[in-house]
């Protein structure tokens, strides 16, 4: 099987309003998967449906076959699904190591061992000279990627991260985009959901486009592209016309 | 780290010492009341400092250690060691019932539900007509001896207890604060919503801080029990014993092993003489130095007392 | 290792800071009572009753009592009273701590207090463990004294007395007056004070053939008392027999007006209803409420020496003596006396001293047969409680009906047209 | 029985808008600027002994006394923002509730020494006796209270919704930082919370000394019913604590009637625990 997660008709109302309608995709084990769409389309809910902070009302969401739509977020973390937060909620009272620590005693309930599996992971993501300084003290960048490094500590298989991107400089978002790459080619599965397309489409082996609450594309990055109602959603129904004259 | 250890050796070796010189009672009396106080702020600290749960509850906590020990002991004849025990283990079957329901609660909304639980406890205790209700147990004077745990003659005894006390609530605090369990505390603390994503179960690890701390509040009541010889709602379940061991902790610094200790030493000395040498004449003047004492610190020192020592010995 | 000595010498000095103790030179008496927190205004008025006693012994005073005449202690070379006050804010492991921190430190021969009894208890059990007199003055549990200890001694009557008093005057009253009084409600905060009451009287209310038609207890903090009104009103007692601490007591006539509710008597139980407070914040409202005493002013009709010591209480503090000061008052007195005739500081003497006390009613500033302690229990043996009445603000003596100074008014007049 | 019943209700709801006038100052500060005022108690305290100390010195009565202790206790509130709380503002939590404790064992320490400890009470005023309504007897300061308590939150209410500085209060406590950006002076709120927070609990002693004792320690008993109500109510809610108000008021009659006085905070307790635990927000809170 190498479907890792599969989200089966997934909706979500709050009230009256459907911020999730119906939604199906299948995650490939081993691949990025780009969730993306323009604002208010309800990427941030389901993914909040995805990593549980929400159950949703109709569907499923299976990880590995087992269904986990009523599952906590720290329950389907113990399963092996990380994930980082579109607002940074790093620990700021507690050093780099330490917050990196509290990741890795999930598997390593002794704290030599929690150590050294942190300082591993802090070497990988490039902490090492940094281990002693308070979380808060780093910079916006850094503070995304120490969120990565403690998820990365919990020994996850897939890993949820929520607008990676926003915010970042373009020499950030470089930075960033190696970390995910390197992240997939250690065999752990992405999903990205992002705001910017230009931070997925270069690397994302599928793209997922919400809107209005509803799928409206799913494919490969250059499929996905030169769909028309992703590129309406985008840009409006005006750019699409226009788009259609000249490509006429 | 050497030099802490050092200072907590030699910390500990005067108390140990120090009946030895001094054989004067009110000072000893003062020194188990600080001891006393230290321990029950340790367990404050478990809760409201490592975990970041504000609870104004924790007199429910020393309020059944001591009903459990002295049920058992004048209805039952039990040995007050037993009581000890079985107190414990009652303060944490509250804390579970208690705490299950309220750590779905956030901040000021969580520390208010506790006063709430404190004030039932207490009204239930007064009513309670198997429990003595209002009046309160005399616990029945035995024989001077350990196994009693009582003493008539001389405090010297109590004394050597609470130090154990403290040196235990000290070792569970410190084996607390090296582990896991501590790390975890500290996470839920600082970020509940990030801890959870790692894996955190964060309602159990608050469940396990709130035992902790009932426990060790709970030998905390059972001491006192048999220290004073009589208890009654009044004084074994009030809010402002609550309060104070928060205050303590604060004092001390939050979230520091030997905080609610520097907190305690400072703390009852301080409202033993504002009470001695102001109090007397019923002034309130004690109150307003009290009052501004805890206004400036928490004003100017969030880290506590143990803050500035750590800064200035590093 | 020097600077770890150093640091040793140190910590020991910082504990030592209350080691200290001072000579003696005056006979020195711990007097405990709650001089801050919620019961202070009725600490304050007991120490000044305290002060006012010692003062009359050190000094030369014209009185019929114990060691007024003459300065200070003539057994004792004339040595003088000190008072070292202690306070306990209501708090009893505070009232043992301050027992022992007097009886330690400030080397005092012996204590009186404490007020509650809650406090009473635990600060008596300090003076039995060092073996230090202990008289109190106004605690009426009657668990005190039957512990049998050996160093405590408690002058004024109990509970279980004074509540014998309540239908002792009932039964005299329908005799007198032909008033069917015959059914009774109660009324008490439910602290040890008023649950104790409350215990004695459903006792005494059997014995004294009463039909009791109905408790309530309520918290004594309440911030209203409309509910139990409510309650008292539904069982339609004819009288209504009352134990308050004073804010309850305020708290509940404002009620009973509220509620227009008003029995043919109300007969409360000293503490709340005789507290100075009382008839001050209600004014007129607190009219025609019947308490149980130990004092009253107007006993000075009686005994004339009442009313010249009344006086020096009211000029030294601006209030009234009342029940409290004067126990407190009459405690110092069998205190000194005793001191006195043990001719020692050794607490010992005063204890054998204490046991023979044996003072006489015209010597005493209460309506008591005098003081003689019963050699087990320790309890003052001749106490006696009487019955006042608020006639136009003031307390006035109506039973016994021997020392009564103004004819009682009954029943309880309608709050309409008052 | 049905008589005793509407009496009891009555006296309920009398003393349950008494508590919500008391709540509303405490449940407003939070919601401007989420800290909880431990000391409000103190407040009420304070501005009892103000009205007794008008009356007892210049003969005034309570209901005239009014709008000048109510101005007293604005700029005390005022004051209180500026040399208390604005420092710890961006404090942990932890940290607000001990200035606040300290507060509260301030102003008590300071009434003692001032006023000593005796309980005081205004014997007669404007607003005393009952009234007999039908066989059900309300006492006229109640009355008075509860007409006074609906006609400040009316007051209250129309200020929020209506005027510019009340809409820009409640931008504040919506969210500071946007109410920032769109250029309200979130300090001068702070501090105008503060004054209006105190000025209605001043309203609330006010009218409560024309039936309720003064002494230092007063305000711990209605204080630990304020926090119910508030967090029954959701903290912040305006509206939320009037409601809670009177439920806690009648629960509190009604149970004490029906079951049993000594229990009586018990269940106003239990009913609060009750209700947070299925909405943790309060009733009204968001």
């Amino acid at each position: 099987m190498n479907e890792i997660l599969v989200i089966d008709n997934v909706t979500k109302r709050f009230g009256g309003l459907i911020a999730n309608s119906n939604i199906s995709f299948a995650v490939e084990r081993g691949k990025i998967i780009g969730l993306i769409g323009p604002n208010g389309a309800g990427k941030t809910t389901l993914f909040n449906c995805i990593s549980c902070y929400y159950s949703a009302d109709g569907g499923k969401i299976l990880y590995e076959g087992k269904d986990i739509t009523r599952e906590t977020p720290d329950g389907i973390c113990r399963m092996g699904i990380g994930q980082t937060f579109q607002i940074v909620r790093i620990f700021r009272e507690m050093t780099v190591l330490e917050n990196i620590m509290i990741g890795a005693f999930l598997r390593n309930p002794g704290r030599k061992k929690a150590e050294e599996k942190a300082s591993e992971v802090a070497a990988l993501f490039g902490f090492s000279e940094k281990l002693d300084l308070k979380a808060s003290s780093l910079t916006i960048s850094e503070q995304k990627r120490l969120e990565v490094a403690r998820a990365m500590a919990t020994g996850p298989k897939v890993l949820l991260l929520d607008e990676m991107m926003a915010g970042l400089n373009i020499h950030e978002i470089r930075e960033a985009i190696d970390l995910v790459l390197k992240l997939r080619e250690s065999g752990i599965t992405l999903i990205l959901v992002e705001h910017v397309m230009e931070g997925v489409m270069p690397i994302a082996d599928k793209v997922v486009v919400l809107d209005d609450g509803e799928k409206i594309a799913e494919g490969t990055p250059d499929e996905v592209v030169y769909n028309d109602r992703v590129i309406q959603a985008y840009f409006g129904d005006k750019y699409h016309a226009k788009r259609r004259k000249n490509t006429a | 780290m050497k030099k802490g250890l050092v200072i907590l050796l030699v910390f500990f070796a005067a108390l140990v010492i120090y009946p030895f010189i001094f054989k004067n009672p009110f000072p000893r009396h003062l020194l188990i009341m600080i001891m006393l106080y230290g321990t029950m702020g340790i367990g404050w600290n478990i809760i409201g400092g490592y975990a970041g749960q504000v609870s104004f509850g924790n007199a429910a906590f020393f309020g059944v250690g001591a009903y459990t020990t002295a049920i058992l002991l004048s209805k039952y004849g039990i040995n007050p060691w037993i009581g000890m025990l079985l107190g414990c283990f009652f303060s944490s079957l509250v804390a579970v019932i208690v705490g299950y329901p309220c750590f779905r609660l956030r901040g000021h909304y969580f520390a208010i539900a506790t006063i709430a639980v404190g004030e039932i406890v207490q009204i239930l205790f007064t009513n309670w007509e198997y429990a003595g209700a209002a009046v309160g147990i005399y616990i029945p004077i035995l024989e001077e001896s350990f196994f009693n745990f009582q003493f008539h003659t001389t405090k010297l005894p109590y004394y050597y207890i609470v130090l154990a006390m403290l040196a235990f609530a000290l070792l569970v605090c410190y084996a607390v604060e090296k582990s896991r369990l501590g790390y975890y505390f500290r996470a839920i603390k600082d970020d509940p919503e990030g801890a959870r994503s790692l894996g955190i179960n964060i309602q159990n690890y608050k469940l396990v801080a709130f035992i902790l701390s009932a426990i060790l509040t709970s030998v905390c009541g059972t001491f006192y029990a048999m220290y004073v010889l009589y208890i009654h709602p009044a004084n074994t379940i009030d809010l402002w014993l609550s309060i104070h061991l928060c205050i303590i902790a604060l004092i001390g610094g939050l979230g520091k092993i030997f905080g609610p200790v520097i907190g305690a030493f400072i703390f009852i000395p301080l409202t033993e003489f504002t009470r001695v040498y102001l109090g007397s004449e019923g002034q309130g003047i004690d109150l307003i130095i009290y009052a501004l004492i805890i206004i400036l610190l928490a004003t100017l020192r969030p880290q506590g007392l143990w803050g500035i020592f750590a800064k200035s010995s590093s | 290792m020097k600077k770890i000595f150093r640091m040793f010498c140190l910590s020991l000095l910082v504990l030592s800071f209350a080691s200290f103790a001072y000579a003696q030179e005056e006979i020195k008496i711990g007097v405990i009572y709650p001089l801050t927190g919620p019961l202070a205004s009725t600490g304050q008025v007991l120490l000044e009753g305290v002060k006012l006693a010692a003062e009359i012994v050190n000094g030369n005073y014209n009185l019929n009592m114990p060691l007024a005449k003459g300065e200070g202690l003539p057994k004792l070379k004339g040595a003088k009273i000190k008072i070292i006050p202690g306070d306990h804010q209501g708090k009893p492991e505070v009232g043992m701590a301050e027992a022992e921190r007097l009886i330690t430190q400030e080397k005092v021969v012996a204590i009186l207090g404490c007020y509650n009894s809650s406090v009473t208890a635990t600060a008596s059990q300090a003076t039995e463990r060092y073996g230090i007199p202990f008289v109190n003055e106004s605690s009426t549990s009657p668990t005190l004294t039957d512990r049998g200890f050996k160093w405590f001694f408690r002058t004024t009557p109990h509970d279980g007395l004074f509540s014998e008093n309540f239908f002792m005057f009932l039964r005299d009253l329908s005799k007198k007056k032909k008033v069917g009084a015959n059914t009774i409600a109660l009324f008490a905060e439910n602290t040890l004070f008023g649950s104790d009451s409350v215990k004695y009287q459903t006792k005494y209310a059997e014995k004294y053939g009463f039909k009791l038609v109905g408790t309530v207890l309520y918290p004594a903090k309440s911030t209203q008392l409309t509910s139990e009104v409510q309650k008292l009103k539904g069982m339609n007692p004819k009288v209504v027999m009352q134990t308050a601490y004073i804010a309850d007591a305020i708290l509940s006539m404002k009620t009973y007006r509220e509620l227009n509710f008003a029995p043919e008597a109300i007969l409360a139980n000293d503490a709340g209803f005789i507290d100075p407070e009382f008839v001050k914040s209600l004014g007129k409202d607190a009219n025609y409420i019947l308490s149980r005493e130990v004092w009253a002013k107007d006993l000075a009709k009686k005994k004339p020496m009442i009313k010249i010591v009344a006086d020096m209480f009211e000029k030294r503090t601006g209030k009234h003596m009342d029940g409290t000061s004067s126990r407190a008052f009459t405690a110092m007195i069998v205190l000194a006396d005793a001191i006195n005739r043990a001719g020692s500081t050794e607490p010992a003497k005063i204890q054998e001293a204490l046991l023979k006390t044996n003072i006489k009613a015209d010597q005493l500033v209460m309506p008591w047969d005098g003081v003689k302690f019963d050699p087990k229990t320790h309890q003052n043996m001749l106490g006696k409680g009487i019955i006042v009445q608020v006639q136009n603000g003031e307390y006035v003596t109506v039973w016994p009906f021997n020392l009564a100074t103004k004819q009682i008014v009954w029943p309880f007049p309608k709050w309409e047209g008052r | 029985m049905e008589g005793v019943l509407a009496q009891t209700l009555a006296s309920g709801l009398l003393i349950g808008f008494v508590y919500a006038l008391v709540a509303v100052g405490l449940t407003m500060i939070f919601g401007v600027m989420d800290i909880v005022n431990f000391a409000h108690g103190e407040y009420l305290m304070i501005s009892m002994y103000f009205s007794y100390w008008f009356f007892i010195l210049f003969g005034m009565d309570p209901l005239y006394s009014l709008p000048a202790i109510t101005l007293i206790m604005f700029g005390i509130g005022i004051i209180t923002y500026y040399i208390a709380i604005r420092p710890i503002i961006n404090a942990p939590m932890l940290s607000q509730i001990f200035v606040t404790f300290g507060l509260l064992i301030f102003l008590r320490g300071v009434a003692q020494f001032l006023w000593k400890v005796d309980y005081r009470m205004i014997p007669e005023t404007l607003a005393s006796g009952n009234i007999n309504l039908a066989g059900i007897y309300i006492g006229r300061p109640q009355l008075v209270a509860a007409v006074g308590a609906i006609l400040c939150y009316g007051v209250i209410l129309w200020f929020l919704k209506n005027t510019k500085t009340g809409m820009a209060l409640e931008a504040v406590a919506e969210d500071k930082e946007a109410a920032r950006l769109m250029g309200i002076n979130s300090n001068r709120m702070f501090a105008l919370s503060w004054g209006i927070g105190i000025a209605t609990v001043g309203i609330a002693g006010v009218l409560l000394s024309t039936f309720f004792y003064v002494f230092p320690e007063v305000g711990g008993a209605f204080c630990l019913i304020a926090f119910v109500v508030v967090a029954l109510g959701g903290f912040g809610s305006v509206v939320g604590a009037f409601l809670a108000g009177i439920i806690v008021g009648l629960v509190e009659v009604v149970s004490g009637y029906l079951i049993d006085p000594s229990f009586k905070f018990m269940f106003v307790l239990a009913l609060y625990l009750a209700v947070v635990f299925i909405r943790p927000q309060g009733l009204m809170g968001k």
